[in-house]
């Protein structure tokens, strides 16, 4: 079964919180689930990355090419009314956590099906059905609010956790810090995802963190912290699970520092390579999750990415033909 | 009726809406366990519990954003900022976050969320904790404001905020907090959105809200002592804005001034002024005048203090300039 | 006189300040190693060194508040929110402290601090990337803002704003940064405080700024075509303005226009109707209009974004609108 | 000589950066500063107490009563021309950074005469000509600003360092954590003090802290870290002089912990009881620095205090009858 909504996993089935028999070397089934998942990421991103060549897309675009394993790994863990938000850069969580790919896809593209029919964008995507609470185009904007979801469930002892997910230069937002303690204090439901992938736009860690150790800075807060290879979805997966775990066993929060890649540049304009070396973008590209998982599965992987390519391509067809939003003034002054 | 202060009235409207929905929810610093800086809360956590009535850290960014959260998930918190001043570390939150979910999403997803503040001057506490920010939360859309005069609107607004499904400001005022009045028992509800003609007369319309209304009515009286009748417009609501009310006055009165504490320029005042003249042109037969704050920092001591602020006397010489002249 | 892009020149201005004056320094998010997100600062690293260009954390709180802790030491900051959408996460530094010390120290302690940053819409960066935030730092007074359109103009403000006692907000727009101009050689300064005619009209005064200068102008030519003569006055500056220049055009046109892209409601546009119909009520032959975004956050996709932003065909009709009728 | 300026100590010599032979016991010439510093400031803040009783004195007023020792101990390890930051609590800092008394008190009582000419108030008083760069109403707000003026004194090489002065609670606003690491990241000579009362206004510690070791938090940002007991001045002054001797030497930030206690309310109308049992109240005030140091003079502490509480009379007397702020307009605007 797909990790991401599309043909083969009707939208009304929760893909979240399966069983999955994580493992170094994951079984057959398990390679497959999160192949289906990443590489729908990728392929994803790479049309819109054509898209935004070709001008069917507008506005800066923000790629995670080389991270998709961490969000395979962790919304795996979750289920669908668990809750979520991310940054400019979470697309593959949104898809991760079951959203509609068609939805996904029209909202980016600014089309009347959208997620939210046109009018928030790639950065603001909003799902209530999938407990996605909106990605972000503020740096850390994103983490009051699933702190806040989590405090809602812990009031309502619905057994519901909150993922939020940020980068390694988010750490540097203060609002960050108020919600890490908040979240320790009050033992929220929450787990703090911090996908540190070395730079925090064209700024390598070192020159804007006085202590490069992120996991250390928030264990500071009374908070449980775990690092982990963020390029296998796998270890992702158990990561999470335990920190779910302890979430909904009322055990508190948890931050994992997911260590992680972006193989492209920060945005759509950025080749990425000004400020990195040939040397180290090429050792990351080598450990880049999607491939080492499609060689992997060998053949069976080869057939997926067939297919899943195909998907996408025809969910974009179908996207690009459908209507353009349509202003509604009712929405002016919350009348509705 | 009960008689009772501004602040036991805002108690009573959380009592209601605390009884009446199990989702509502209050968070703040020294909310629960002290019963609030300006006793608002008072013997809430006692009758609603640690899970509804919630201490925070001085940390508004964060739980304000909390507060978004938790409205996203179901719930109708309601977050006490204890000085409007504190809302400038928790803008990005507010502006970014909370103001815009709605748009955003297309209007698929919804903000029952009140905070509730105070603000307000005359009582020597500095530039920091005195000012009235409420333009602010008006330029940037997506926030309602709401700012009563008098306990019986507290009681009646707060309630409705609460219940409302878009974010709303509470703004109170620190020279209203103790003031006494007649409130409704039971449950009491004053629309989003309705202005109150507190004092009706027909030489000039005086809009005005919050604490500036008391002002008002003082020069209001003095100025009927000259023989200048002022109908003075409590416009309780500055988003969304009465307009039927203020047009009706203005049909009547034919001249306008607005007065209120917070500085001039992009405040209330102009966006006001500049409205009713696009709308009421061929029915003004003055120029609007605005009695506001000055454009500088609110200064420490009273003599200071009372330049900057708009006082009695100045309003009461803003209604003779708002009626001396041209027709 | 050298052709350049926005860009290029308010690069020309930092290059003349950090020559001129040993105590002015840059600071903001990947400005020096990389060069500044949009370019501003391409080569002053490699140029002043990494004392005089310096990197910053993703803190903007921080790094405004330190901004204004070194000018408080003897030095002249500039600072860059390398989006104007940001500056609500370090509001506190800007509202309650950069904007008050001048005040609250009654006069005794000058902020001599420069913020610049860019904002604006059309380009499909969607609501918290978008926006035009200048009425906010117009509302809380103490800190000046200018807005220039053109290469010319960023050069000489950016220059002049450097060079101030006071805090000035530098806000470039996204839609101009790469337009070319031809920009002074050599020392350029424009004074705060000085609006420029860029289009002589008899029969209304459009008032506009920043990129709106130019959808004014497209639609001023466009009025032409139909035998009105529209008079464009870019502001260039908001605080200060530039009264003179201001009442001499309303003088001769007695129709008033005012076009921006920020929200309606406590904007610059509303501030300004306000007060010209104070000043010149006698003046007006008609009510003064506005041409502002909607009150709703910006939108993503184009016809979205184009209903809630001002466009050329909107200014058009604003014009017709303001010239129409009544005299 | 007098660690408050006053008639003892003019104006124009510096007072801070003198040698004092730090012990456990300070010696008497030590003691004696020491306890005339602290003795000044209990006794203003008893002033400020009935001027506000008796209507004098307008708006809130923050008292540091039984915190008289950080202050006196850590102003006398700067320099003149040394930069502070504190808050609504910090006219003890104010003092002994050597600003006139009579200036600060005309200030508090909204005279023209004041620091401010009567525009700032108690909570904002600034004289660039002791580098005191301002008192905060905002809880945090002059983190920045003393960072800041650490950065300008990196950048020109003077020597200078800053030291800003904020309470437990303020660990909880953002802001302190982006100047935390910034602090680290560009090893500034900025000294974060933090006066730990065991209170943010009316709520302890443990409600407000996920982890109430505040020194841990900060020490995870990679900077020195120190805690002091802040009701005894020797060793307030002792770690101070080596956090100074640190940041001059280009050897980067130092967090300070006092711990201390103040005996009286959050402000003037807080008793101070509601939310402290009465014996803790009473085992602080046996540890109060002032007392403990009169005892510890004896007859010459009595005539100390005899001698300040006459002085300060006298200065709040001259300021009474000296003339209320005149508003000038050319500051609006900035014109000046
Ligand atoms: C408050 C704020 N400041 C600055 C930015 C501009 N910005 C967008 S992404 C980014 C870098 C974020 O780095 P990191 O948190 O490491 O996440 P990554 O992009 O590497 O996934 C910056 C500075 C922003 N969006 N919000
Ligand atoms: C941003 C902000 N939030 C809230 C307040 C209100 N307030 C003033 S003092 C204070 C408590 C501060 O506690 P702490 O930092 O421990 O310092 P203390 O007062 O104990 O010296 C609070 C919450 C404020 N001034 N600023
Ligand atoms: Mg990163
Ligand atoms: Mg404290």
């Amino acid at each position: 079964m797909s990790r991401v909504n599309g043909e083969n996993a009707p939208p009304e089935q929760p893909i979240q919180g399966q069983p999955i028999q994580g493992q170094p070397t994951p079984d057959q089934p398990t390679a497959e689930q999160f192949f289906r998942t990443m590489v729908t990421m990728e392929i994803v991103e790479k049309s819109l990355t054509r898209l935004s060549q070709s001008g069917d897309l507008r506005g800066s675009l923000h790629l995670a090419q080389g991270q998709e394993a961490v969000p395979a790994g962790a919304c795996a863990a979750l289920n669908k009314d668990d809750y979520l938000t991310a940054t400019y850069r979470g697309h593959g969580y949104v898809l991760a956590k079951g959203c509609d790919l068609e939805a996904v896809l029209a909202e980016v593209l600014g089309r009347s099906t959208g997620l939210c029919h046109g009018y928030g964008g790639k950065m603001h995507l909003f799902d209530a059905s999938h407990g996605l609470l909106g990605t972000n185009g503020i740096v850390a904007g994103g983490i009051g609010t699933a702190a806040g979801a989590a405090l809602a469930a812990k009031i309502d002892g619905n057994g519901r956790v909150a993922l939020t997910v940020f980068g390694d230069g988010a750490i540097n937002q203060g609002h960050a810090h108020e919600c890490f303690n908040m979240a320790a204090l009050y033992k929220l439901p929450a787990i703090f995802l911090c996908e540190n992938n070395l730079y925090a736009e064209m700024t390598p860690l070192d020159r804007s963190h006085g202590n490069t150790n992120l996991t250390e800075r928030i264990g500071s807060y009374g908070i449980a912290t775990t690092q982990v290879d963020g390029n296998d979805p796998v270890a992702v997966f158990q990561t999470m699970t335990e920190a779910v775990a302890r979430a909904r066993k009322g055990e508190g929060p948890t931050f994992i520092e997911a260590h992680t890649y972006r193989t492209i540049g920060h945005y759509q304009a950025d080749p990425g390579t000004a400020y990195r070396t040939q040397e180290e973008i090429d050792e990351w590209r080598s450990k880049n999750p999607v491939a080492r998982y499609q060689a992997m599965l060998g053949d069976k992987g080869d057939a997926i990415r067939a297919e899943v390519e195909e998907h996408v391509e025809s969910i974009i067809k179908k996207v690009l033909s459908s209507p353009l939003p349509t202003w509604d003034s009712a929405l002016v002054g919350g009348a509705k | 009726m009960s008689e009772m202060t501004f602040v036991q009235a805002c108690n009573a409207a959380l009592r209601q809406e605390l009884d009446r929905d199990p989702n509502v929810f209050l968070m703040g610093e020294d909310i629960a366990h002290y019963g609030g800086m300006f006793r608002v809360t008072e013997g809430l956590l006692e009758t609603y519990g640690e899970n509804r009535v919630i201490d925070t850290p001085i940390s508004e960014s964060g739980f304000i954003g909390m507060a978004l959260g938790a409205a996203l998930a179901g719930k109708r918190p309601v977050a006490e900022l204890m000085f409007i001043d504190f809302s400038l570390v928790a803008m990005d939150q507010i502006h970014n976050q909370i103001a815009k979910t709605f748009g955003m999403s297309g209007g698929t997803v919804h903000v029952p969320l009140t905070i509730i503040t105070q603000g307000g001057g005359y009582k020597g506490a500095a530039a920091q904790h005195s000012q009235m920010l409420e333009a602010l939360f008006l330029h940037v859309p997506g926030v309602k404001v709401v700012a009563p005069s008098n306990p019986a609107d507290a009681k009646g607004l707060l309630a409705s905020a609460i219940r409302d499904n878009h974010p709303v400001l509470f703004l109170e005022h620190k020279q209203l907090l103790p003031v006494k009045g007649e409130v409704p028992d039971g449950e009491h509800l004053v629309p989003l959105g309705k202005a109150n003609v507190v004092r009706p007369g027909k030489d000039l319309s005086l809009f005005t809200y919050s604490f500036s209304v008391h002002m008002a009515m003082e020069a209001a009286d003095l100025a009927a002592k000259e023989g200048i009748e002022v109908e003075v417009i409590d416009l309780r609501s500055l988003d969304p804005l009465d307009w039927e009310t203020i047009e009706k006055s203005v049909k009547k009165t034919h001249r306008v001034l607005i007065a209120h504490e917070a500085h001039a320029r992009c405040g209330v005042g102009v966006d006001l002024a500049a409205q009713i003249q696009k709308r009421l042109f061929d029915e003004l037969d003055a120029p609007i005048e605005i009695c506001a704050a000055l454009d500088f920092p609110i200064p420490f001591a009273k003599v200071l203090e009372d330049e900057v602020l708009p006082t009695v006397p100045k309003i009461l010489s803003a209604i003779k300039e708002a009626v001396g002249g041209r027709w």
